[in-house]
C-alpha cells in the first residue's frame, strides 16, 4: 500500500513535469479535465453508495464563485487560500442541504439535488452584480505571489490540478479501503442490515455527501482559476449530467476511473468539435452508448482486464 | 499496480502523442478560425446566417471578386482557409477551443462570437497567446468597459445603442407616452437590455410608468401566461429584445391573441424575422436591427452586392448577423493589408494590431469606426423603423437614424453610468 | 377578477401543455422503469413532422382545417417510427441495466437525435402557424385567448381520459397495470412483458411527438427545443410520483397554475418556482404525490 | 426477579388494521422461546417493535427493566438485542468476507475511519474464525447471491450474534432451507446461542423445529398471545389447535422433545 502510494505520487510528479513540454491547448484541456475528475471522484463516493447526483453543478459552480467573487473582494490570487475558502463553502452549505438530502434515494436523491443547482443557477442569472449569465473574470493564479513561469499563465493552475488530483486521488483511494469506503457499498446494497449492524444510514450518507461537496468545490476553483472565466452554466443540469456522464465512462470501479473518463470525455469532445462541427453531439452520444455497451465497467475496465491477463 | 500504471500511462502517451500531431500549413495559407453557433437555439437565427455569409464571402474574397477596396485576393494576397468551430458549451469550452485552435490547428486569427459570455471569457485566451481575435456579434459593452486588451476588437457595435436609439425613437414616435412594459429574457442580454432602454427613456421621457417587466426563461418557448400580464397591465409600449425563435414564437402567439393591437411592441432584434413571418408582424410593429443592417443597411456598392449574392445563393435575405461577419472579416483583412502595405511584407501580429485600433472602414452596413474601447469597439449609427405590409412586401416606415455619437457614451465612460448621468455629450441632430 | 382569470386560464392551458408532455414520460417510466430523456427529441420530432407536414400541405393549396389531421397524422407516423427503432433497435438489448444507467443511454440517445433532426431539417425555424390563427380567439374578462390554446385543455383531457380508460377498462391495459405493479410476478404469470414494453414504448413516443406537433403552430420549430422540455417534464413528473398518470395531471396543473401567479403576481420568481414547487412537494412527500407504492418485506 | 426483556400491553395498529394487540411477553436469560403461529398473527410486527423498526402504538418495552419504546434500530442493537431475519438482509452483491469485515467494521466503530484499511490480516482472520464457528468457511470468496438459501440464512444470524446479544431475536430461522439442512442449521445456531448464554426467541412455522429447541412456546393468533408456558401445555391447547396448528397437522411433538 506504501508503495502504491510513492506510485501515485511519482505518476503525478511524471503528469507535472509532461506539463512543461505539451503543448498549451493540452495542459489547459488536461486542466479542466483533472478539475472535473475531481468533480467526479466525489460522485463517484456518492455511486459507491447507490446515489447518482445530478446537482454536483451545485458545488462546481459555488466553489467557481467563491474563488472568483473572494478573488475580488479580498483582491488575492493565492490559490491556495481561494481554494481553501471554496471547499469551506462548498461543505458549509452541503452541511444544511446533506440533512434534507440524506433521506432521499435513487431518482428522487437525483430531481432534488438538481432542484437545488438549478435554483443556484436562478439566482446567479439574477444577479447582475456578478454578471448574470454572462458571468465574470477570475484572475489567474499564484502561490504566495510565484508562478513556474515567471508571469501568471495555464501551468500554474496545471500544477495546481495535478496536485489536488494526486492528493485527492490517494485520499479516496484509501478511503475506498476503510470501513467508511466500504460503509458505502453497504448502504447501497442494504441499508435495512447497516442499521442493524449499529451504524447510521444517514450519517454514512451525509458524510459522503459532504466529501463530494469539497471534491466539486475544489474541482470548480480550479476550473474558474484556470479557464480565467466563470458564469452560472456551471451549476446547469446539463454539467451536472456531463459529470455522471464521465463517471459512468470511466467507471466506478477504480479511483482512477474519474480521471481517465475526464481526459477522454473532454478529448473525444475537442476531437468532435473539430472533426465535425455540425455533428459532434451525435459522435459524443455514439461513443457513450459504444461504452455502456461494450465496457459496462467504464474504460477502467480495460486497464483491469490488461492487468488480469497479464497475472494469471 | 505496476503493470497497470505502465498500461495506462502507455495508452496515455499514445493519446497525447496523436494529439500533438499538427496539420502542415501551406505558406501561401491564411488560416481564418471561425467561431459561430452551428447547434443549439441561436443557430438558426445567428450562427449560421454568420456562417453563410462568412463562407460567401471568404470564397468571393479568394476569388479576387469584390469592389474597391476589398479587391485584393484573400487577406493580403494569402488564400483564405475557414475552420469553423461550433460555439456551444459554454465560456470555458470556448475559452477551451480557442486554444485548440490557436496551437493545435495553428490559425493566423480568429473572427466569432455571439454569445457576450464568451466574448467576455475568451480575450484572456486571446491575450496570452498574442492572437488577434475579432468579437463579431456579441452585445454586451463590459467586454472592453470591464478591461482593455490589445489583441481583442470587436467590429460590432454594443447593445446599448439599440436600447438608447429605442427610446430616442419611441419618444419621437408617441408624444403623449405615459406607460411602458418589458420582456425580457431571463439572462444577461435581456436584463441589460431592459436596464438600458428604462433607464434612458427615463431620462428622456421623465415619469414614464412600467406597468409589468417579464424576464421568462431563454428557450421558453410559451407566452401565454406572460402575454397574459402584458395585456391586463396594459402600457402604450411594449420592450422586448427577444431574439431568434423566441421572439417569433411571441410575436405569433401576441398577434393570435391580439395583443398588439391597442399596443406597440419594440422589438429590438425583430428585424431578422420580418421575411419569416411576413404575414404575422403587426403593422406599425418597431424594429431594430441591431445596427445598419439588413433592410437599414445604407444603399451602398458593398451592400448591393451582399444583398443580391446572398440571396442568390441561400435564397433568402440576409439578417444583421450576416452583416456583422462580413463587417469582422472586412476589418480584419483591411487592417492586415494596410499594415502590410505599412511594414511593406508580411506583417507580424503587432503590425496588424496598431493598424486596426481606430481604423475606419465601409463596410455593406455602412461606416464602422473604431473609435471606443481605445480603438477596439466600434460604434455606427442605429437605425428604427416601422414595419409595413401595406405593399404586399415587408418593408419598414418612420425610418430615423441616430448618429453614434448618439447613442453611444463617449470613450472612457461606461454605458451605464452615461445613460444613470443622462446621457451627457451625446450628438443628436 | 381579470387577474384572478388571467391566472387560471394561463395556468390551465399551460398544465395542459406540460401534461400532453409529461403523459408519455410517466407512462413510459411506470412500466419500463426508464426515465427517458430521449421524450425531449421525440417531442422536437413530432414539432418539426407536425411543422413541414402542414407547410406541404398548405402549400398544395387543400382545405385548412385539413392541417390539424397533418398535426396529428404527423405525430402518430413519426413518434411510432422513432418509438419503433429504438425500442427494437437499442433499448431491447439494454433491459436490466440500472436505472441510472438507463437515463444515461437515453441522453445518449438524445445527442444522437438532436443531430439526426439537424441533418434531417437543418438549422432554420419552420413555421405553421396557420392552424394556430385560424381558429380565432375568444374573449374573457376583457382578455384575449387563443381558440387553440383552449383547444388544447380538451385535448389534454381527452389523451388523460384515454389513458385511464385504456389502463382500466381493457385487457391491455390491465396486463399492463399488472407489468406496473410487479413486473416479475406479471412474467411468471405469463404476461408478455417484452411485448407490454414495446406497445408502451411507442405509445410513450407518440405522446412525446404529440405534444411537439401541437405546440409547433404557436412556436418556431428549431434546434434545441426538445432539450428545453426535458427537466420540465421530469419536474412535473417527479411532483406528481414517477410512472403515475393521475400524478402527472396533477404535477401538471400545480406547477401551471404555480407559473402562472409568480407571471402574474411576482415575475422574478419565474424561473425559480417550478424547482421552488418540486423542493416543497418532495420534502413533504418524498416520492412524489402519487408514488406508486414498493413494500419491503423484512 | 424481573425478565431481561419483556412487554406490557404492546400494540400496533396499521390504520385500521390491528397487527399486535395488548402483548405482554417476557424473556429471560438462557430461555429458547419459540413463538408460533399463522401468516398475519403479528410474529414479525412483534420482532420488529421490539427492536425499533415500528414504533408501537402503545404499550411498553423493557429491557432490563428500562423502556426501550422509541429507541431505533441501531440503539436497540446497541442495548444488547439483535435479530435475524425472515429473508436473510445481507450485501448480494459482495462476498461473504467481505460481508463479514463490513459487520465487523461498522459494528465495532461509532465513528467510521476514513483512513485505516478495512481489510487487515487481523480482521481477515477474525472473520474467517467467525465463519469457521457456523461452518460456512468454504464460502468465504463468493458472492452472497449465489449462495444457497441455508447459508445466507446462517450468515444473517451469524452477522446478528456478532455483538454478542443478550436477547436474541430469530424470524423464522429455517424458513427457505432445504429441509434435510434445518436441524443443522439450527444445531449450528443453538451452539453458539447457548455459548453465549442470551436469551433467544425464534418465530417458526416448522413444529418439529419448535418441538427439538424451544423451552416454552408462544401462540400467536390475530396480534394476540393466544397462549404462553411449556411446549406441551400449549401445544395440547384446544385454541391453539384450532385457530394455529390446526387438527390435521398434528405431529408427535412429544417423541421430538424427547428426542432433544
Amino acid at each position: 500500500m506504501r508503495n502504491s502510494t510513492l506510485l501515485v505520487l511519482g505518476a503525478g510528479v511524471a503528469v507535472m513535469a509532461a506539463g512543461m513540454v505539451m503543448p498549451g491547448w493540452l495542459t489547459f484541456l488536461l486542466t479542466l479535465a483533472l478539475a472535473k475528475g475531481l468533480v467526479v471522484m466525489g460522485l463517484l463516493l456518492l455511486m459507491k453508495a447507490g446515489l447518482v447526483s445530478f446537482g454536483q453543478g451545485l458545488y462546481y459552480c459555488l466553489g467557481a464563485y467563491c474563488v472568483g467573487v473572494a478573488g475580488d473582494y479580498l483582491e488575492t490570487q493565492n490559490a491556495l487560500f481561494l481554494m481553501l475558502i471554496a471547499v469551506v463553502v462548498c461543505v458549509a452549505l452541503a452541511a444544511v442541504i446533506g440533512l434534507l438530502l440524506c433521506r432521499y434515494r435513487d431518482i428522487f436523491f437525483a430531481m432534488f439535488s438538481m432542484a437545488f443547482s438549478m435554483i443556484l443557477y436562478g439566482v446567479l442569472v439574477k444577479s447582475s452584480a456578478f454578471g448574470s449569465s454572462d458571468g465574470f473574470n477570475v484572475k489567474p493564479p499564484l502561490l504566495f505571489g510565484w508562478t513556474p513561469t515567471g508571469e501568471p499563465g495555464p501551468l500554474m493552475a496545471y500544477g495546481l490540478a495535478v496536485t489536488a488530483v494526486t492528493v485527492v486521488g490517494i485520499f479516496v483511494w484509501n478511503y475506498l479501503r476503510s470501513p467508511m469506503g466500504y460503509a458505502g457499498e453497504a448502504v447501497r446494497e442494504n441499508e435495512i442490515r447497516v442499521e442493524y449492524l449499529g451504524s447510521s444510514v444517514r450519517r454514512i450518507i451525509y458524510i459522503k455527501y459532504l466529501l463530494a461537496a469539497a471534491m466539486a468545490g475544489l474541482g470548480g476553483g480550479i476550473t474558474a482559476l484556470a479557464a480565467g472565466h466563470i458564469d452560472p452554466e456551471m451549476a446547469y443540469w446539463t454539467t451536472s449530467g456531463e459529470f455522471v456522464f464521465i463517471a459512468l465512462m470511466g467507471g466506478t470501479g477504480h479511483v482512477a476511473g474519474p480521471v481517465i473518463g475526464a481526459v477522454l470525455f473532454e478529448l473525444i469532445r475537442t476531437y468532435a468539435f473539430q472533426i465535425s462541427p455540425y455533428t459532434w453531439q451525435m459522435i459524443l452520444g455514439i461513443a457513450l452508448l459504444a461504452i455502456i455497451l461494450y465496457l459496462p465497467k467504464g474504460v477502467w475496465s480495460l486497464v483491469e482486464r490488461f492487468t488480469k491477463e497479464k497475472t494469471s | 499496480m505496476i503493470t497497470s500504471f505502465v498500461k495506462k500511462s502507455t495508452l496515455a502517451g499514445l493519446l497525447v502523442a496523436s494529439a500533438v500531431a499538427q496539420p502542415v500549413l501551406a505558406a501561401d495559407e491564411y488560416k481564418l478560425g471561425l467561431v459561430t453557433f452551428l447547434s443549439g437555439g441561436a443557430a438558426g437565427p445567428f450562427g449560421v446566417p454568420a456562417k453563410n455569409a462568412a463562407d460567401l464571402v471568404l470564397e468571393t474574397l479568394n476569388a479576387g471578386g469584390l469592389p474597391a477596396p476589398y479587391n485584393m485576393k484573400g487577406i493580403n494576397g494569402r488564400t483564405i482557409k475557414p475552420v469553423y468551430v461550433d460555439e456551444a458549451g459554454g465560456a470555458t469550452k470556448q475559452a477551451s477551443e480557442l486554444r485548440n485552435l490557436v496551437e493545435r490547428q495553428g490559425v493566423d486569427s480568429v473572427v466569432g462570437y455571439i454569445s457576450s459570455g464568451d466574448c467576455l471569457a475568451v480575450p484572456a485566451v486571446a491575450e496570452e497567446l498574442k492572437t488577434l481575435t475579432v468579437l463579431f456579434d456579441c452585445g454586451t459593452p463590459r467586454v472592453f468597459e470591464d478591461s482593455s486588451y490589445q489583441y481583442v476588437f470587436r467590429t460590432g457595435p454594443t447593445a446599448t445603442m439599440d436600447n438608447v436609439a429605442a427610446s430616442h425613437y419611441i419618444k419621437e414616435m408617441f408624444p403623449k407616452l405615459d406607460s411602458v412594459s418589458g420582456i425580457n429574457q431571463n439572462y444577461s442580454f435581456g436584463h441589460e437590455s431592459w436596464a438600458d432602454f428604462n433607464g434612458s427613456l427615463n431620462k428622456l421621457i421623465p415619469n414614464v410608468e412600467v406597468t409589468t417587466k417579464q424576464f421568462p426563461k431563454i428557450y421558453a418557448g410559451q407566452y401565454g401566461a406572460e402575454i397574459s400580464a402584458l395585456m391586463v397591465n396594459s402600457a402604450n409600449v411594449i420592450h422586448s429584445s427577444f431574439w431568434g425563435g423566441d421572439m417569433e414564437a411571441f410575436l405569433l402567439q401576441g398577434s393570435a391573441r391580439g395583443l398588439f393591437e391597442d399596443q406597440t411592441a419594440v422589438l429590438t432584434t425583430g428585424e431578422s424575422a420580418m421575411y419569416r413571418l411576413e404575414g404575422q408582424i403587426p403593422e406599425g410593429t418597431i424594429l431594430g436591427g441591431r445596427g445598419p443592417f439588413g433592410i437599414y443597411a445604407p444603399d451602398n456598392a458593398l451592400n448591393r452586392w451582399f444583398r443580391e449574392a446572398y440571396i442568390a445563393r441561400f435564397e433568402t435575405a440576409p439578417t444583421y448577423p450576416a452583416y456583422k461577419m462580413v463587417q469582422g472579416i472586412f476589418g480584419l483583412k483591411l487592417a492586415t493589408e494596410k499594415a502590410a502595405e505599412k511594414v511593406k511584407g508580411q506583417p507580424t501580429t503587432e503590425d496588424v494590431v496598431s493598424a486596426f485600433e481606430n481604423l475606419v472602414y465601409e463596410g455593406p452596413g455602412g461606416t464602422v469606426s473604431m473609435n471606443m474601447g481605445n480603438g477596439h469597439q466600434a460604434s455606427m449609427e442605429m437605425v428604427y423603423g416601422r414595419y409595413s405590409h401595406k405593399s404586399g412586401e415587408p418593408s419598414v416606415t418612420d425610418v430615423r437614424r441616430y448618429p453614434a455619437a448618439c447613442v453611444n457614451p463617449p470613450e472612457g465612460m461606461s454605458s451605464i453610468e452615461w445613460i444613470e448621468k443622462g446621457m451627457p455629450g451625446a450628438k443628436c441632430n | 377578477m381579470k387577474l384572478v382569470i388571467a391566472m387560471l386560464m394561463d395556468g390551465v392551458i399551460y398544465a395542459s401543455w406540460l401534461f400532453i408532455i409529461a403523459a408519455g414520460l410517466t407512462l413510459i417510466y411506470g412500466v419500463m422503469r426508464i426515465l427517458n430523456m430521449a421524450h425531449g427529441s421525440f417531442y422536437a420530432i413530432g414539432a418539426y413532422s407536425g411543422a413541414s407536414l402542414v407547410g406541404f400541405y398548405l402549400a398544395g393549396g387543400y382545405p385548412p382545417w385539413g392541417a390539424y389531421l397533418m398535426l396529428l397524422g404527423a405525430a402518430i407516423v413519426s413518434g411510432a417510427l422513432v418509438g419503433i427503432l429504438i425500442e427494437r433497435g437499442l433499448l431491447r438489448i439494454m433491459y436490466g441495466r440500472d436505472e441510472v444507467v438507463m437515463i444515461l443511454v437515453t441522453y445518449a440517445i438524445l445527442l444522437i437525435l438532436e443531430d439526426v433532426i439537424k441533418l434531417i431539417w437543418g438549422v432554420d425555424a419552420y413555421f405553421a402557424y396557420q392552424p394556430y390563427t385560424l381558429l380565432g380567439r375568444t374573449k374573457m374578462a376583457g382578455i384575449s385567448f387563443a381558440n387553440y390554446d383552449i383547444a388544447l385543455i380538451f385535448v389534454a383531457a381527452s389523451i388523460c381520459f384515454l389513458l385511464w380508460w385504456g389502463l382500466n377498462r381493457t385487457r391491455q391495459g390491465k396486463l399492463l397495470q399488472a407489468v406496473i405493479h410487479d413486473r416479475d410476478t406479471a412474467a411468471f404469470l405469463g404476461i408478455n412483458v417484452t411485448k407490454m414494453f414495446s406497445i408502451t414504448f411507442v405509445i410513450g413516443a407518440v405522446l412525446g411527438a404529440l405534444a411537439g406537433s401541437l405546440t409547433a403552430p404557436g412556436i418556431s420549430v428549431m434546434p434545441g427545443i426538445g432539450v428545453e422540455v426535458i427537466i420540465l417534464a421530469f419536474a412535473v413528473v417527479v411532483i406528481g410520483g414517477l410512472g403515475s398518470v393521475g400524478g402527472a395531471l396533477m404535477g401538471a396543473l400545480i406547477v401551471g397554475l404555480a407559473r402562472s401567479a409568480a407571471v402574474h403576481l411576482y415575475p422574478e420568481a419565474e424561473l425559480f418556482v417550478i424547482y421552488g414547487v418540486m423542493g416543497l412537494v418532495l420534502a413533504f412527500r418524498p416520492q412524489g404525490l402519487f408514488a406508486i407504492a414498493t413494500a419491503r418485506k423484512i | 426477579m424481573s425478565a431481561l426483556l419483556e412487554t406490557r400491553s404492546l400494540a400496533r395498529n396499521f390504520g385500521a388494521v390491528t397487527a399486535a394487540a395488548d402483548i405482554d411477553v417476557s424473556i429471560n436469560a438462557g430461555e429458547i422461546v419459540g413463538v408460533i403461529g399463522s401468516n398475519g398473527a403479528g410474529k414479525t410486527t412483534f420482532i420488529n417493535m421490539v427492536t425499533g423498526y415500528l414504533q408501537p402504538s402503545s404499550g411498553d418495552i423493557l429491557f432490563k427493566g428500562k423502556s426501550i419504546v422509541g429507541k431505533n434500530p441501531r440503539q436497540v442493537m446497541r442495548a444488547g438485542i439483535c435479530r435475524s431475519f425472515q429473508v436473510a438482509q445481507l450485501f448480494p452483491e459482495l462476498t461473504v468476507l467481505d460481508n463479514v469485515l463490513i459487520a465487523y467494521g461498522l459494528m465495532q466503530h461509532r465513528v467510521l475511519p476514513m483512513f485505516r484499511p478495512l481489510a487487515t490480516g487481523n480482521s481477515i482472520k477474525q472473520a474467517e474464525n467467525l465463519l469457521q464457528e457456523y461452518g460456512i468457511e468454504s464460502y468465504l470468496p463468493e458472492k452472497v447471491m449465489t449462495l444457497p438459501q441455508g447459508v445466507r440464512k446462517l450468515l444473517d444470524i451469524a452477522l446478528a450474534m456478532l455483538r454478542e446479544p443478550e436477547v436474541l431475536l430469530l424470524d423464522e430461522p429455517t424458513s427457505g432451507v432445504a429441509i434435510d439442512d434445518k436441524f443443522d442449521l439450527m444445531d449450528t445456531v443453538m451452539q453458539a446461542v447457548r455459548k453465549s448464554g442470551a436469551g433467544v426467541l425464534f418465530v417458526e412455522h416448522d413444529m418439529e423445529v419448535i418441538a427439538r429447541y424451544s423451552t416454552r412456546l408462544i401462540a400467536f393468533y390475530d396480534g394476540r398471545v393466544l397462549a404462553d408456558g411449556p411446549v406441551a401445555e400449549v401445544m395440547d391447547n384446544e385454541k391453539v389447535k384450532e385457530l394455529v396448528t390446526g387438527h390435521h397437522l398434528e405431529i408427535d411433538y412429544k417423541r421430538e422433545v424427547a428426542h432433544a
